[in-house]
């Protein structure tokens, strides 16, 4: 247990999240049970489970939830939305919360899910539709070209045996078409972007 | 009962017939059970055999009747006759089905059966049809002492029952605390928000109503006489005294809030903002619609802390053990006034359970929906200053953190306000008895001047299948004086006790006992002439019935006794008795047993079994074919505190080789329906080993249980191993 | 039966010599045999997936499904929506709930879909393909046109999370969904009802940024299928059949197992059962061969 | 059967558990004509199935035992057993009220002496053990029994069974012609007292109720713990019939869950924690109990009993909603999966036994019976507070309660029905 006394228990942080965060206003619904936490896949890797991030943010830890790379682990399985007996939609705080983090910037910056969201997103927005091959090439490079080269072999055998079989496209770096309506879906997700800065106080 | 005529009807049903001579039975029944009419009946229980006794009765002037058939409890609709004093001699759970049936066991299992016809006829012989108490009253009016939400509702419910009410209030004003309190907790659909506490048109109702006769800033000085005939003092601060009749009492006196002055480390005292939930109502008030301010400088609270179990559920020294149940509710409504008026302020509920039980979790998630923030942690200090700081173990958490708040409230528990503790005072001695200012009824009772306690401070009562049953006839506990409760259970329980009283006025009017004889119409009456002014009945008895005059005999108050036969049990000179049931009516059972000769081998077991466990029990055992010794006479008693030594005495005497009683559970979880009854007859048979001395006899020869009725299996081995306790040990020498 | 018709998303991992596009084979071949016409939303765009959320956010997020649906109810506006996809189809589902629940969120949606000319109103029924075939055809119509019953094949019924939670398949529950075995049984092959990993997770998205977490996971899922005796998998979520599929050399190196599983799809099953060929069912798109589906494809 | 008399002076008690019973002997005892039904064929309800009550440890057929005695000795009260309300018409103090009595094919000449039981073959699940036993389908439900009858059971109607136990009544008790009746009764007021019935177990999917052999539910191991239950009072697991020395009580199963029942049931807390004291009585120092909590709920004086049980070494508690149960195959030992949220501590805790502290709904919504006439909560329970017609809830029919505020409810009740049959009767006077 810390013996350091941390002042605490003004709720500007839960209001805060309640404010920005998608989902925010359940949280103060939470009742402490647990069954979240024990319900994750990977929950042995999370340093906070849901719950006890529900309690910091009541507590006002700013600073430790925002950083934390728990809810980086979501798999989105759903598991403890399903079973939380106060049907709070605990997966989609804890993606609201990492996008939070994410778009302040102070989210976990070497965390791997984090990059290869980023990564996934600009890969899905520039053409409308994801091209495999230009994700896993970024992914795998995200770390420079050494360690790249190093998880591009391990990974070899799968692409391997995608390729084989025709499920990855050789030529996707060069040949991905994606939707026809590119622009549109710039421009599309250029006034969303818009509204959800305004709507969350980013921008 | 003029000339006694004797009747006994041997049924031959349910394997009797085949397991047993029948027609020798009709001989004992007639030679040595003095029966003037003696039958067998194929089925005893069909209309033809109900018949055959209802016509004896009517016709050939039969008062005394044994039913030699099945046990007690069977059919007992059936063998139902007004004004005839009734045996039922169990030859089916009691012989035939306990006992092999096995040739070589035939002669023994007879005699069994033939020594309860003797017992059967004998019993009925000492027996007389009880008439109803003489010296009942019939008041039927009912006195109220209390006027807070319990008394509000006793009162009302009764008048609407259509019964005068007699409602005394110490204070100058109806409504108690729950008057003070600015909203109460939901107790309908949606369980969503606080609600009106409905008190104030309660108390205009009951100002309003013919039936109900108001005694404000009154208490009361003294409380005498009975069930059906009680005679109250009423006394003002002034000093002037009424005196009033009345049928039944609802003690409804309510509860002290604990003083959180005892609770120094939580602030109190120590910092006009730290409050208890009482003291945050009248800051409600105060603030009228407005921002709640704190009491220190008149700034609003922006943020408050609720404590729970704030000297509660605890083992230090002046704090109270137990939880109170409401104040979990009470802090969740109590947080909603802050975030009603201004969701921006910050309420917290430390708590380290949560106890919003039923529709109560509504509540509680509402508060959450509202904003109200919920957090497992233990405060050990609040810290004054000009912003509070709450020192406290956050669970969840699992580290030492502080909230600071504008204001804390402390949720402190209730103290039942339920007079003297009598067991704690000594007894004022007859013709000295003096009112006391700290007692809520002041009985003038032998026993003391009010109810007795349970544990905590709570008067006690046989709390779960019957919470109603006070030690005092025709006095009923409402509210938080019988255990911790919010609103919505006073109000349930006052209803509930509104209906005991009525009831005890109805049945007082008819002389007839209350709960667990309801309807029983024998009572207990005493030799003057015999009796030794030794005190042991009117210190024993368990409900306080009997009282002492001058010269220190006994009084009976009939109204208050529940016929349990303590007394009776109690008495060194045996000079108490009822109709019914009396130390002869067992006395002569037990001498009617044939006792054979030592050489015989056949030794004689008395068991005498509580009626409501333990021989319900031998019963069951009987029916789940369950067997135990043909050698055992048993013999059901109301309660084993009504067993008097000298049954003992003469059984051994007259040549039993060893005695069994079996009573109910004692002590704390007591079990007993008379409360004290099986403890008194444990402590009285603790002192039985110097009788046994007298008669040169082995201890192991007498032996006293806790027996329950789901010891089906227990019991009948007690008496096997008694059984062989006896082959070991020997038959008795005083057989003659 | 007449023709039964549906506004198709296919998704991503469906577009020819994409990750799923054997699946999207075996779908076709499925849909001929019971006369399901699927039309494609013409120039659909993706759903976000699950892990959009990091850098999508949620407007934008739900624009990108509310564009298919804005589409779809332009073309097909009478027809439910299909997705074969577990991604695809929640997304979208997930997407239209929540927007459908908030004026504001209904309004921004719109302004947003304004800018590229569509009008969002998220009245069409979004189902997933499993859903159409039990409850548009029903178990019994589904064994009628079975023609080679996969006789003597123990199956794993992997129903995985998305399809499974938060809305799941009616009539089922989340721990336990008996809906693969019920088909597998239809189609003449052997359920594995006892098998316990049928709806753990295989690490998602995951699999790709945290590989090694997610091999946990998928050992968890394949070994217990081994204890139950199943010889091979089957699945309705193109990322579950991918997982489980792919990692099992890199799983074998790590732990040295000896995991060599067919992973297949329902409608992989049911196209070999309705008497399609191999390359028809889209078993050349295992990288683990279905030898035994193979075989019976074989069969004339 | 047809023969009971009613007035609009009578007072009809639906329900002969402790709360019926309790407001049926109140009522008579004021004074007042009763007619008390139940669709059991013996009176006691769900306590007399447990094997001992909280706090006191003390045995529900003691209480029985004397409610019982009061009823025989009390003309007042008329008990009609297999019977149930069909439909009640009329208004306060002027209701018609129609009954469904179902045969018993045993007639008030059985004297209860067993001769049927023994002739009969064919065995049927004991309800009264939640069907974890079988009984002859000749019976007496129990040993507490009221009526004192045994009961012939409609599957061996018109089978051999049926004739043999005929032969073996020697006192023409059994009648194979009774028929379903159906029986209007005039009656003044109502008191609903029908009682709770367990939440379906199998509903709660995560612990596997429907899956897992030795996940049973509290009210199962009540009679477990009976020494006439089913397992004569052995706490044996169901799978292979291993004592269950480590035992497991989940809480909440079922209450305090929005996929469930929304309302917390109040006693489940209480009664785990009296089961600790079965498995610590059975086994001492070798059996283990632990709790998994979010809240424990021992109300008031309760506190008491619930310091007894934390100084019990023997029994722990974790403050965790189990996330799920998974069986192991070697051992069949149900694992509990979660997380002790005071201060993040996770959990795959393998037990003997796992016992559901499943929650109470009420077992019938009386609203459906009266429509208008009685208001229910959304959970069902009758809520006295909008009541308006003189239909009133007693015990676990009006809420989740334990006995003794049970008994207070149904006296409460009792009260307010002798308020409308007296105004009927001021009236008529």
């Amino acid at each position: 247990m810390t013996t350091q006394a941390v002042e605490k228990y003004h709720n500007d942080f839960l209001k805060e999240v309640e404010q920005n965060v998608e989902m925010g206003s359940w949280v103060k619904m939470c009742m402490q049970c647990g069954v979240c936490s024990g319900s994750c896949p990977l929950g042995p890797h999370w340093d906070h489970p849901p719950q006890e991030i529900f309690m910091m943010i009541r507590a006002g830890k700013r600073e430790e939830v925002l950083t934390s790379e728990s809810m980086w682990m979501c798999t989105s399985c759903y598991n403890c939305v399903v079973r939380c007996p106060r049907e709070l939609p605990i997966t989609h705080i804890m993606h609201g919360l990492a996008n939070y983090a994410h778009r302040l910037g102070i989210a976990h910056k070497q965390n791997p899910t984090r990059r290869f969201a980023t990564i996934f997103w600009n890969n899905i927005a520039k053409s409308g539709r994801v091209n495999e091959l230009e994700l896993s090439v970024r992914l795998y490079f995200m770390d420079g070209i050494v360690k790249g080269i190093k998880t591009g072999l391990a990974m070899l055998p799968v692409g391997l045996g995608m390729l084989k079989t025709k499920r990855l496209d050789p030529m996707g770096l060069v040949s991905h078409h994606g939707c026809k309506g590119k622009a549109d879906i710039h421009k599309m997700l250029k006034k969303a972007n818009e509204l959800e800065d305004k709507r969350k106080g980013y921008a | 009962m003029a000339d006694m005529k004797v009747g006994a009807y041997i049924c031959k049903g349910c394997g009797i017939g085949e397991r047993l001579n029948v027609a020798q039975l009709v001989t004992v029944a007639q030679k040595e059970g003095k029966a003037q009419v003696a039958r067998e009946h194929e089925f005893l229980c069909n209309a033809s055999g109900v018949e055959m006794i209802k016509n004896d009765i009517a016709n050939e002037g039969v008062n005394r009747v044994v039913i030699a058939a099945c046990s007690r409890r069977a059919k007992a609709e059936t063998f139902n006759f007004d004004n005839v004093a009734l045996n039922r001699t169990n030859l089916r759970e009691g012989v035939i089905w306990i006992t092999p049936a096995d040739d070589d066991k035939k002669e023994i299992v007879q005699e069994m059966a033939a020594d309860y016809v003797r017992m059967g006829c004998a019993e009925v012989q000492k027996m007389e049809a009880p008439k109803t108490n003489p010296n009942h009253g019939n008041n039927k009016r009912i006195l109220v002492v209390g006027g807070g939400v319990s008394g509000l509702t006793a009162a009302l419910e009764a008048a609407r029952t259509g019964y005068e009410v007699l409602l005394v209030e110490k204070t100058g004003s109806l409504g108690g605390w729950a008057a003070k309190l600015a909203k109460r907790v939901p107790n309908r659909e949606p369980y969503a928000n606080p609600m009106d506490t409905g008190i104030a048109e309660m108390a205009k109702k009951v100002e309003a109503d013919k039936r109900i006769k108001l005694h404000l800033n009154s208490t009361i000085t003294k409380t005498s006489g009975a069930p059906g005939q009680f005679s109250v003092d009423i006394s003002t601060e002034s000093g002037s005294t009424a005196t009033e009749n009345v049928g039944a009492i609802i003690m409804a006196s309510g509860f002290t809030p604990y003083d959180m002055n005892k609770l120094p480390h939580l602030g109190a005292g120590k910092s006009k903002d730290v409050v208890d939930q009482l003291g945050l109502e009248a800051l409600m008030t105060a603030a009228n619609g407005g921002p709640i301010k704190r009491p220190s400088d008149g700034k609003e609270v922006k943020s408050v802390v609720f404590i729970q179990c704030a000297g509660q559920r605890s083992d230090k020294e002046g704090e109270l053990p137990y939880c109170s149940g409401h104040c979990c509710n009470t802090s969740v409504k109590q947080a909603m006034y802050f975030k009603d008026q201004n969701p921006a302020i910050d309420a917290v509920v430390m708590y380290t359970d949560l106890r919003t039980p039923g529709n109560g979790e509504d509540f509680y998630r509402s508060a959450q929906k509202k904003g109200v923030i919920f957090t497992k942690g233990v405060a050990s200090e609040v810290a004054p200053g000009g912003e509070l700081q709450v020192k406290f173990n956050d669970k969840i958490l699992n580290e030492d953190a502080v909230a600071k708040a504008d204001l804390v409230v402390l949720a402190t528990g209730m103290v039942a306000n339920s007079g003297i503790d009598i067991d704690q005072v000594k007894q004022d001695e007859p013709g000295q008895w003096q009112s006391s200012p700290q007692s809520v009824l002041n009985m003038t009772y032998r026993q003391g001047k009010d109810l007795p306690l349970l544990k905590h401070g709570f008067n006690d009562s046989h709390f779960i299948c019957f919470p109603y049953e006070t030690r005092r006839t025709g006095i009923y506990t409402a509210g938080p004086v019988r255990r911790p409760m919010d609103m919505a259970q006073a109000i349930e329980d006052a209803t509930g006790a509104t209906l005991k009283a009525i009831q005890a006025v109805e049945n007082a009017s008819l002389g007839r006992a209350a709960h667990p004889r309801s309807g029983d119409l024998s009572f207990p009456s005493f030799r003057r002439e015999g009796c030794t002014q030794c005190k042991r009945c009117t210190v024993e008895c368990p409900f306080g019935a009997i009282d002492e005059d001058e010269q220190r005999f006994p009084v009976f108050n009939e109204s208050r006794c529940r016929r349990c036969g303590t007394c009776m049990g109690a008495c060194p000179v045996r000079v108490i008795s009822f109709e019914n049931y009396s130390v002869d009516t067992v006395g002569y059972q037990l001498k009617a047993v044939d006792i054979p000769d030592e050489f015989s081998e056949k030794p004689r077991i008395l068991v005498l079994a509580c009626e409501n466990d333990a021989y319900p029990a031998l019963d069951m055992a009987a029916m789940n074919k369950i067997q135990y010794s043909a050698f055992a006479r048993v013999i059901p008693v109301r309660c084993l505190g009504s067993v008097n030594t000298i049954w003992i005495n003469d059984a051994l005497s007259s040549g039993y080789d060893g005695a069994i009683l079996m009573g109910c559970q004692k002590g704390d979880n007591y079990q007993c329906h008379f409360v004290k009854g099986s403890e008194l007859a444990h402590v009285r048979m603790s002192k039985i080993d110097d009788t046994l001395k007298g008669m040169s006899l082995e201890p192991e020869r007498v032996k006293t249980y806790e027996v329950a009725i789901t010891d089906i299996q227990r019991a009948p081995q007690l008496i096997n191993e008694m059984a062989e306790t006896i082959q070991k040990i020997g038959l008795s020498p005083l057989k003659f | 039966m007449a023709t039964k018709e549906y506004s198709f998303y296919p998704g991503c991992s469906s577009e020819r010599k994409a990750s799923a596009s054997n699946y999207m084979v075996s779908v076709e071949t499925m849909c001929k045999t019971l006369d399901v016409k699927l039309n494609e939303i013409p120039d659909w765009n993706c759903c976000g997936a699950s892990i959009g959320y990091a850098q999508g956010g949620e407007l934008p997020r739900h624009a990108m499904n509310a564009r298919n649906i804005a589409l779809s109810e332009k073309s097909f506006g009478n027809q439910d929506i299909v997705a074969t996809c577990a991604a695809c189809w929640l997304g979208a589902k997930e997407s239209q709930e929540r927007i459908n629940h908030s004026e504001s969120l209904m309004g921004d949606i719109n302004t947003i879909l304004g800018e590229i000319g569509l009008k969002y109103e998220g009245k069409q029924h979004i189902r997933h393909m499993v859903e159409v075939l039990i409850e548009d055809f029903g178990y019994d119509e589904l064994k009628k046109p079975v023609k080679k019953p996969l006789e003597g094949i123990k199956i794993a019924g992997y129903v995985g999370c998305q399809t499974n939670r938060p809305f799941g398949v009616a009539g089922e529950s989340f721990e336990n969904p008996k809906y693969l075995d019920k088909l597998v049984e239809t189609m003449g092959g052997e359920p594995v009802e006892k098998y316990d990993q049928k709806v753990t997770c295989c690490g998602g998205a995951l699999a790709f940024s945290e590989p090694e977490k997610s091999y946990v996971q998928i050992k968890k899922i394949i070994e217990s299928a081994y204890d139950f005796g199943a010889e091979m998998i089957v699945t309705p979520c193109p990322v579950c059949q991918m997982n489980v599929e792919v990692y099992q050399d890199q799983i074998n190196k790590k732990y040295n197992t000896k995991f060599k599983i067919p992973v297949l799809y329902y409608s992989q099953l049911m196209a070999v059962a309705y008497g399609a060929d191999a390359k028809g069912a889209g078993l050349d798109g295992n990288i683990v061969r279905a030898t035994k589906l193979e075989e019976i494809a074989a069969r004339k | 059967m047809a023969d009971v008399v009613a007035t609009n002076e009578t007072i009809l008690v639906v329900g002969g558990g402790i709360s019926g019973m309790t407001a049926a002997l109140e009522a008579a005892e004021c004074g007042k004509n009763v007619v008390l039904i139940e669709k059991n064929p013996s009176l006691g309800g769900r306590v007399s199935q447990l094997y001992r009550y909280f706090p006191k440890l003390c045995h529900p057929t003691c209480g029985l035992e004397i409610n019982l005695k009061r009823l025989k000795a009390n003309k007042r009260i008329r008990v009609l057993t297999l019977a149930e309300v069909a439909k009640v018409e009329g208004k306060a103090g002027d209701y018609s009220v129609t009954l469904k009595i179902k045969p018993r094919y045993v007639n008030e000449n059985c004297t209860a002496c067993g001769a049927c039981g023994e002739a009969v073959s064919a065995e049927i699940p004991n309800p009264f053990n939640y069907n974890l036993s079988n009984m002859k389908a000749a019976y007496l439900p129990n040993s507490m029994a009221y009526p004192q009858r045994y009961v012939l059971d409609a599957s061996i109607i018109g089978t051999p069974d049926a004739d043999k136990a005929k032969a073996a009544c020697k006192y023409n008790a059994i009648d194979l012609g009774m028929k379903e009746e159906s029986v209007t009764l005039k009656v003044g007021a109502v008191v609903w007292a029908t009682g709770w019935k367990p939440y379906d177990a199998a509903r709660i999917q995560p612990y596997g109720y429907d899956r897992i052999a030795n996940v049973i539910t509290s009210v199962e191991f009540e009679r477990m713990a009976d020494p006439f239950g089913p397992t004569g009072g052995k706490l044996l697991r169901p799978s292979d019939g291993k004592e269950a020395k480590n035992v497991a009580f989940i809480q909440c199963a079922g209450s305090r869950d929005r996929n469930h029942l929304k309302h917390c049931s109040r006693i489940c807390c209480m009664a785990s924690l009296k089961q600790t004291n079965y498995v610590t009585e059975k086994f001492g120092d070798e059996g283990k109990s632990s709790i998994y909590y979010i809240d424990i709920r021992a109300i008031d004086r309760f506190e008491d009993f619930y310091k007894k049980v934390q100084e019990n070494p023997n029994v722990s508690f974790i403050k965790s909603k189990v996330a799920n149960i998974t069986e192991d195959k070697a051992t069949g030992n149900p694992v509990l999966h979660g997380v002790n949220t005071e201060g993040y501590h996770r959990y795959d805790n393998a037990h003997d036994l796992v016992v559901l502290a499943i929650g109470m709904e009420p077992s019938v919504d009386a609203s459906k019976i009266m429509p208008g006439g009685v208001a229910a909560d959304v959970s069902g329970f009758i809520d006295i507070n909008a009541t308006t017609e003189a239909v009133f809830g007693a015990g676990c029919a009006s809420n989740a309660l334990d006995v003794n505020r049970a008994v207070q409810s149904a006296t409460a009740a009792s009260l307010r029905a002798i308020q409308v049959v007296g105004r009927v009767s001021r009236a008529e006077a």
